[in-house]
């Protein structure tokens, strides 16, 4: 074991792990956290805390997870490259796993031009790549980015995002190839709604043996609704809805749409389950955290193991 | 300002605008005395300072007329000038000018008619904006 | 009055529509004497009465004009309105002319076309085109040539009262007819053809209906100088109609009473002109609906354009041809006619209809046929050479334009330069001599303290009567710099022009301003004046007090004055900073090339050499002859083998012809009138000095993967069928039935072009495999039939020998497939409304041309040279410069240019010929004042002048800085305006010299 | 080339309010180039201040000139007698031009332009963002195609997920670099190259290290000698 993570274990246990996220209030109110992470406590095995995502000012990742940790919980705690240099990371790594954090996920961010602060600077320092790769230093060698020695280095289990369905297509698995070999532990993956690519995907992952370097958890979201689907689909980039998810919400009552995208999600997970390198999954239940534990039990992922 | 005789230049290109004109006058049909033509090759030889400059001399209004879209004897002149004539509108609207004391007008040779027709409805409008700051002091000088 | 020089000798040409004026102006242009002559008052014909035309839908005016007032300047070139032939003897080379000279009554170099005649006499001015009383002006275009009424004196009562209205002076009561005699070499005959006149036809109205309008009136109609200022309204009630109807082919393609066999061949395009000009300027909601039979836009790019109307404009076209008209009580119109598949009758209400008709040779025509001695046709056209269109039945005499055979206004002018380049063989170039030695030396000014003279010259009041010349002379004169400021009158006649140069001379003037007309009419003349009193040229500043004042402003006297002040003084602060000018002038080399040695190149190069003209001929491939060598007959029958082998030994034994054979173009430098090209012959490269370039490259035989061609063996394209027809007729006898199929590869999404030819090589083909095989039975599987012109007669022999003609269209698209060993062809049958299979034993497919892609775009790079978007090379101007590219001194002839019969490739390769003599035959290149220059030291070499300029002149040379070539500028002062440093200056336009004028409107004196 | 673009005009107004006469000033070189502070725009700004002043009903007399390049000394001597004539200075150089007018001339000196970003021109009249300076350049290694300044988040490993179609995340008229970054690389056959891991950027070179300055010695040689003996 490289840390005390939880996910590690689940993964090392050679179960296939749950993860969901909860992202933090746009203010000072610690019960939104607790509420939102009392619905899907026991259902996964890990709660990302996202950093001020889609570039939207909210509170900090690492208070966010401070807060889970309190709660007995599990946080992983998301950090983008995009508001922070390189000394302001190191730090707060050092102080998120004195806090008791101990599962992160390395990202660069949304561009600030999405967000509320299109004015702010962006950073951008180092990369995502370089970024797992200055945690993988600061872990397993014991250094600053400086070269200076750490007193008593913080023991993170590392993590990234991967998004199959960006472009190129063809760059997807070597792009992962550089995050692996800069020391990636576990991947999270976008949303998936275009099921058959995401396995043309993880079977190139598997040919090129990554799969048995890195836990790959596979991205679920529900559909909401119909609207949600035709949304995603024309003006989220990056997403990739095929027709027949678009087909199939539109082919039931709107009242019955919810209940047709859990359906929907929950087959496909059970169909994922079977992917040769999928280790687990990441559940994205967005503004429906309320629905992560019937798609756990929904997938035969209930009860989680105790580690 | 009911006696207002507005200054107004217009540059006309060689081969369509300023034969326009010419057909007007040879049909005798009038136009306002307040247009004073100014001929070049080609309306995309017209400079945007010639405008300001225009304008800067005491000009209430100018305007610059080429041949019809597709028309132009020297490909797109035309559409270069109406470029230049959009720019200098938006300057003078910077400038707290009214930016209708410059236009782009199209002409084929033979529209003798509708050449008079512009340059008719172009007095109109500058007298209705009354004079230009600059040829109200350049009045005052005089 | 103009007198006809009757000594020396010359080509005399005869009609002055745009072709006769073509002809004269190519003939001058290359310094041979030539007489046009024309029964009308003014020069100009048919297409100055036409609105806007195809394909450009320019408004006419505007592109005929600049054409028309050039014919003034030629010195070679005299015209003769109102006259005409009465008798020619003699022969080729040496004729004798009679000629008749119908009295004017108006000394037309005393006219101004002040109008004032007309005013008073409106009943006494000749007038002829369309819907007359209304018309706003008398003259028949606003630029014509000569700019003179005419009077038609028997209407006048009070001659000493007409006279008095004539400020000019131009009256002449007792003018009378003239007849003279002149040597003449040759003759050019472009005297056109009516139109049909439709009123015959009872099923349309039998000209009664107000609302039926032949398609020429609906053109005056719509003509910004036609009786309604171009507001299209129906004559009945003056109201814009909402539906407007063309009907194709009237009195065309037929056999009924009045009707003629031939097809007019541009009734198509001038209908689909008509309807998309009707949607551009009135707006969409008039409906616009062409009956039609088949379209036929064969023309260079005319493909596209009926694209753009059905799709663009959403001109509806219904294909048949209508029953009859019946006009209802609201003057709108009823057209009854039957849908294609014959189901039923169709009655459908027009507010509006437009008949389409064609030419027909006028009996006035006919008659001159016989005064000449010339063949007609059965059709009553002038018989002309089969493989030499332009040439007659008789020695010295050539024939042009629509009396040749119908055809548009490109084609016409295609064939005036032929025809004036054949004829211009029968007399030499005029000596060369450099017009500035017909001046006096310059005097230099430079350093000379400015001196100006302001000089106004009217025309018996056309100014003085609205304006005080007096007080503007006065005001004038305030300037301390102005010397001399006098008036004169009587216009611009030789007494007062010779008296302004004695004050030029006398006083030392170094800067004149005229007041007068449009500087357009009379800048040439007032330069001149200056030229001659030893000022140069641009020291010259023209004040336009009539057009643009007098006559403008006639309610506003005072103002006018006003005006008239600010006007000269804008022209005496300009003139201040104008500068003395050398207009550019380079020798030119006198040898020509042509690239490509096919049947047009070949053509082109012996008529060149035969004039003398050292001609260099490179052909890419081992032979000369080019595609010709695959084609074994014409349709009228002519042997095209020994036509070529003809022409291959007349090229190869000429002395001033030099044929490089396996060669290309390999390099290329050098300014208009003076290039050097690299030959690339195997390893060696041979360098050729030439002023003229050719481009006869022709086109390559398109072999689309299409119908089962390449892989089914009894499927292939005309031209191998033309091979079996020669080389083996027992094949031909063995076969039951055989189908062609039209338009492959043509027409489709990817070659967007009709090919031109192809329907007339399917009906030879057809004529021809009859004459083995009467028992053949042939399908021709088409999408329109389109034999233009006589071909027409053709078709007809062909239908009528049994050959059957099903139409297809792409969503009925035929299939040929093998079964059994058997080829079958399934086609769409629209009159049936059912599928049909034949069992051919030959599928022959109408491939047509494409562009020689790779070759012309290699040309294109070495040469600078624009192409279209298929691939062949782009003439400077569709419709009238059709063989000159946009480069000074290019010409493209052939299938390079287009798909286009043989015949009408010669016809090209004559017409480049005599463009290019017309090169040659000054051996120095003017190119004018006005060019932009760059100052060097402003220059930015930022590149804006190189990107914005339209003809690519600019470059930025080995000093650093940008260089505009004189000789390639064109003078549009584009760049001047662009330029981001102020670095260029536009010669003659120097933006001091605007701002000069500017000035001097804003000055207060 | 350095490009820049005009300021709102009632920005430059607002500068020289106070002041009854002014030298507009342009440069011969890369703000010409760009069409924002040549000759001709000196000209159309002089105009509309002009123009301005008039519809203001204020006094204000504008001189203009436009030196070779306004970012050496020498060539800015040039405006010691206009400068003298006149109460201000409005600069169309770029950022490094008007700074040494300032530093020449002990009159106010305004930006009349925008100085924006070293880019290269597309086509007539659109410059686009090549270079952002970062003084160790790496095109050697991104198929010349550079990720600093032409990647929205300068990210040495990309693309991110956001390329859409070759498209960058934040705007569909923005060309993902990474993926003009890979199409090279496999057009020059060496697509291997993209798995190599590019370390994280040292920023030094690029500012980080402060203002930067060029000494070349053999250059400068002469003019440390002068100063010297002086």
């Amino acid at each position: 074991m490289k840390t005390e993570s939880r996910l590690e274990k689940v993964l090392a246990s050679g179960q296939l792990a749950v993860t969901s996220e909860v992202g933090p209030p746009r203010g000072c109110n610690v019960d939104i956290v607790k509420e939102k992470a009392n619905l899907i406590k026991d259902y996964v095995d890990g709660i990302n805390i996202t950093d001020n995502q889609t570039a939207m000012v909210r509170m900090s990742s690492i208070a966010g997870g401070t807060i889970i940790k309190q709660m007995g919980l599990d946080p992983i705690i998301q950090m983008v490259s995009r508001d922070r240099n390189r000394l302001a990371m190191q730090s707060d790594i050092l102080g998120a796993y004195a806090l008791g954090m101990n599962t992160m996920l390395c990202l660069s961010g949304d561009h600030p031009q999405f967000g509320d602060h299109p004015m702010a600077k962006p950073v951008y320092d180092i990369d995502s790549i370089n970024m797992i790769k200055m945690v993988k230093d600061m872990r397993d060698e014991g250094k600053f980015q400086g070269g200076a020695d750490i007193t008593e280095p913080p023991k993170m289990f590392i993590g990234a995002a991967a998004n199959p369905f960006a472009d190129p297509f063809e760059l997807r698995v070597m792009r992962l190839a550089k995050k692996v070999a800069a020391g990636v532990d576990f991947i999270q993956t976008q949303c998936i709604f275009n099921t058959d690519k995401f396995e043309t995907w993880m079977k190139q992952v598997v040919d090129r043996g990554l799969d048995q370097k890195v836990a790959i958890l596979a991205g679920i979201t529900p559909m909401k609704s119909l609207g949600m689907a035709k949304y995603m689909k024309s003006k989220v980039p990056g997403m990739d809805i095929p027709d027949e998810v678009i087909d199939r919400l539109a082919g039931v009552a709107k009242e019955k749409q919810a209940e047709e995208g859990i359906k929907m999600a929950i087959e496909q997970m059970q169909r994922l389950k079977e992917c040769k390198g999928v280790k687990g999954f990441h559940i994205m239940a967005i503004e429906w955290e309320q629905k992560v534990p019937e798609l756990v039990k929904g997938a035969g992922l209930y009860p989680r193991p105790q580690v | 300002m009911s006696n207002f005789e507005p200054e107004i230049v217009a540059f006309c290109c060689h081969y369509c605008a300023y034969t326009a004109a010419d057909m007007a006058g040879t049909r005798r049909i009038s136009y306002p005395s307040n247009v004073k033509i100014i001929r070049v090759p080609c309306t995309g030889k017209v400079d945007a300072i010639h405008l300001m400059k225009a304008l800067e001399k005491g000009a209430d209004g100018v305007y610059v007329a080429g041949c019809l879209d597709g028309d132009c004897h020297f490909k797109n002149g035309n559409l270069r000038a109406t470029a230049h004539v959009e720019k200098i509108k938006k300057v003078l609207e910077d400038l707290g000018w009214e930016p209708e004391r410059v236009a782009m007008m199209y002409f084929s040779a033979g529209m003798g008619e509708q050449f008079a027709q512009g340059a008719k409805e172009f007095t109109e409008k500058i007298k209705s904006l009354g004079p230009s700051p600059a040829s109200q002091t350049v009045g005052k000088a005089v | 009055m103009q007198k006809i020089k009757q000594d020396e000798k010359r080509v005399l040409v005869i009609g002055g529509g745009v072709g006769g004026i073509k002809a004269a102006l190519d003939l001058s242009e290359s310094r041979k004497q030539v007489l046009l002559i024309d029964s009308d008052y003014a020069i100009g014909g048919l297409m100055t009465q036409l609105d806007r035309t195809f394909p450009t839908n320019n408004c006419d005016l505007c592109t005929v004009s600049p054409h028309l007032s050039a014919t003034t300047r030629e010195k070679f070139l005299q015209i003769s309105p109102m006259t005409e032939l009465t008798s020619l003897s003699g022969e080729a080379g040496n004729f004798t002319a009679t000629l008749n000279t119908a009295p004017r009554f108006i000394d037309i170099d005393k006219c101004t076309a002040c109008g004032e005649c007309l005013k008073k006499f409106p009943e006494a001015v000749r007038f002829t085109p369309g819907l007359d009383p209304r018309a706003p002006t008398c003259m028949r275009y606003p630029q014509a040539t000569p700019y003179a009424y005419s009077i038609d004196m028997e209407k006048i009562d009070d001659v000493e009262a007409l006279k008095a209205v004539c400020k000019a002076g131009a009256i002449v009561p007792d003018d009378s007819e003239q007849q003279i005699q002149v040597n003449v070499a040759s003759v050019v005959l472009s005297v056109g053809a009516e139109l049909f006149n439709p009123g015959v036809l009872d099923n349309f109205g039998g000209g009664k209906f107000d609302n039926v309008v032949p398609g020429l009136e609906y053109e005056r109609i719509m003509s910004a100088s036609g009786p309604f200022q171009g507001n299209l309204v129906r004559k009945s009630d003056q109201q814009r109609p909402k539906k407007v109807a063309w009907i194709q082919c009237v009195g065309s393609r037929g056999i009924n009473r009045h009707d003629v066999s031939y097809c007019s061949s541009v009734c198509c395009m001038y209908a689909l002109k008509e309807a998309m000009v009707t949607k551009e300027r009135f707006g969409n909601d008039i409906e616009t609906t062409i009956f039609f039979m088949d379209m036929r836009t064969f023309g260079k790019d005319y493909e596209p354009y009926y694209n753009r109307a059905k799709e663009d404009f959403g001109i509806r076209l219904i294909r048949c041809r209508p029953h009859s008209i019946i006009e209802l009580p609201d003057k709108s119109l009823e057209i009854t006619y039957a849908k294609e598949d014959l189901s039923l009758m169709e009655k459908e209400q027009f507010d509006m209809v437009v008949l389409s008709t064609g030419f027909r040779p006028s009996q006035k025509t006919i008659d001159l046929a016989g005064t000449l001695g010339i063949d007609l046709t059965e059709h009553n056209f002038a018989k002309s050479g089969t493989m030499d269109p332009v040439t007659t039945s008789k020695d010295g005499v050539y024939v042009c334009g629509v009396f040749e055979s119908p055809k548009d206004i490109p084609e016409t002018l295609v064939q005036a330069s032929a025809a004036a380049s054949m004829a211009g063989t029968a007399v030499p170039s005029g000596e060369w001599v450099e017009d500035l030695s017909l001046y006096p030396p310059q005097r230099d000014v430079e350093g000379e303290d400015t001196k100006i003279g302001v000089f106004v010259v009217d025309c018996d009041g056309e100014i003085g009567q609205s304006l005080d010349i007096d007080k503007i002379l006065e005001n004038a004169k305030t300037n301390p710099d102005v010397a001399v400021a006098e008036a004169f009158n009587l216009s611009c006649s030789f007494e007062s022009m010779e008296k302004i140069e004695g004050l030029i001379k006398e006083q030392k003037l170094n800067r004149v301003v005229i007041g007068s007309g449009s500087p357009r009419i009379q800048e040439i003349m007032f330069q001149d004046m200056l030229r001659r009193a030893g000022l140069n040229p641009y020291l010259l500043e023209l004040v336009n007090l009539r057009d643009q004042n007098a006559w403008a402003h006639n309610d506003a006297p005072a103002k006018s004055l006003e005006k008239a002040f600010q006007l000269v003084q804008s022209g005496i602060s300009g003139v201040r900073k104008a500068k003395p000018l050398a207009e550019n002038m380079l020798p030119t080399s006198q040898n020509a090339l042509v690239v490509g040695g096919g049947v047009t190149g070949m053509t082109s190069a012996l008529e060149l050499a035969d004039q003398g003209t050292l001609t260099y001929l490179v052909e890419k491939a081992p032979v000369l002859g080019g595609q010709a060598l695959n084609l074994s007959q014409t349709i009228e029958g002519d042997d095209v083998a020994a036509f070529v082998k003809d022409l291959v030994n007349k090229v190869s034994a000429h002395e001033n012809i030099k044929v490089f054979i396996d060669a290309v173009i390999a390099e290329h430098k050098g300014v208009p009138g003076k290039f050097t090209t690299g030959v690339k012959i195997g390893a060696r490269t041979e360098q050729i000095d030439h002023g003229v370039t050719i481009l006869a490259t022709g086109a390559t035989p398109n072999r689309p993967a299409m119908y089962g061609l390449g892989e089914l063996d009894k499927v292939m394209t005309q031209l191998d069928l033309d091979a079996i027809l020669e080389n083996d007729e027992s094949k031909i006898k063995a076969m039951g039935q055989l189908v062609m199929i039209q338009c492959a590869g043509s027409r489709e999404a990817d070659n967007p072009n009709c090919s031109r030819i192809c329907c007339q090589a399917a009906v030879k083909n057809a004529l021809r495999l009859l004459d083995v095989n009467p028992d053949l039975e042939i399908f021709v599987l088409y999408r329109d039939i389109r034999t233009y012109g006589f071909q027409e007669d053709y078709y007809k022999t062909a239908r009528d020998k049994g050959v059957k003609f099903i139409r297809f269209d792409l969503e009925h698209r035929p299939v040929v497939r093998e079964e059994a060993g058997k080829t079958i062809v399934r086609a769409h049958d629209f009159i049936l409304g059912q599928d049909i299979e034949i069992e051919a034993d030959c599928v022959a497919l109408s491939t047509g041309l494409v562009a020689n892609t790779e070759t012309n775009k290699e040309l294109c790079g070495l040469f600078n040279l624009p192409k279209t978007e298929d691939g062949f090379f782009l003439e400077d101007h569709v419709k009238l410069k059709p063989v000159d590219m946009a480069l000074r001194g290019f010409f493209v002839a052939g299938t390079a240019h287009s798909p286009k019969v043989i015949r009408e490739s010669i016809t090209q390769a004559h017409a480049v010929a005599g463009r290019a003599r017309t090169m040659l035959a000054n051996k120095e290149i003017t190119l004018g004042a006005a060019f932009a220059t760059v100052d060097p030291v402003k220059c930015a070499v930022c590149l804006i002048c190189v990107r914005a300029c339209p003809y690519d002149v600019p470059f930025i040379n080995t000093e650093r800085h940008s260089e505009i070539d004189p000789a390639k500028c064109r003078g549009c002062g584009i760049c001047v305006a662009e330029c981001p440093a102020k670095a260029i200056q536009l010669r003659a336009w120097e933006d001091d010299q605007i701002l000069a004028k500017l000035d001097g409107l804003f000055e207060r004196v | 080339m350095i490009t820049a673009e005009q300021k709102p005009l009632q920005e430059i107004f607002g500068y020289i309010a106070p002041y009854e006469k002014i030298l507009v000033v342009g440069c011969n070189e890369c703000v010409t180039v760009c069409a924002a502070g040549g000759r001709k725009e000196v000209g159309l700004l002089s105009s509309a201040l002009r123009l301005h002043s008039v519809k203001a009903g204020k006094k204000l007399e504008v001189l203009e000139h436009t030196l070779e390049r306004q970012c050496d000394p020498e060539y800015v001597d040039q405006l010691k007698e206009l400068a003298g004539q006149v109460d201000a200075i409005v600069s169309l150089a770029c950022g490094c031009g008007i700074q040494t007018v300032a530093a020449q001339y002990a009159i106010p000196v305004f930006p009349g332009v925008n100085t924006k970003f070293m880019g290269a021109s597309e086509s007539q009249g659109i410059w686009a963002e090549r270079c952002m300076g970062c003084g160790d350049c790496m095109l050697g290694v991104t198929g010349g195609i550079c990720p600093v300044a032409r990647c929205s988040k300068s990210l040495m490993n990309g693309p991110c997920g956001g390329n859409s179609s070759g498209k960058c995340e934040i705007s569909e008229d923005v060309d993902c670099a990474w993926q003009l970054i890979w199409n090279r690389l496999v057009e020059l056959g060496i697509q291997d190259r993209y798995e190599e891991l590019v370390a994280a950027k040292d920023w030094r070179p690029a500012g980080g290290g402060g203002p930067r300055k060029i000494i070349r010695e053999d250059l400068a040689a002469s003019k440390i000698i002068t100063e010297d003996m002086a």
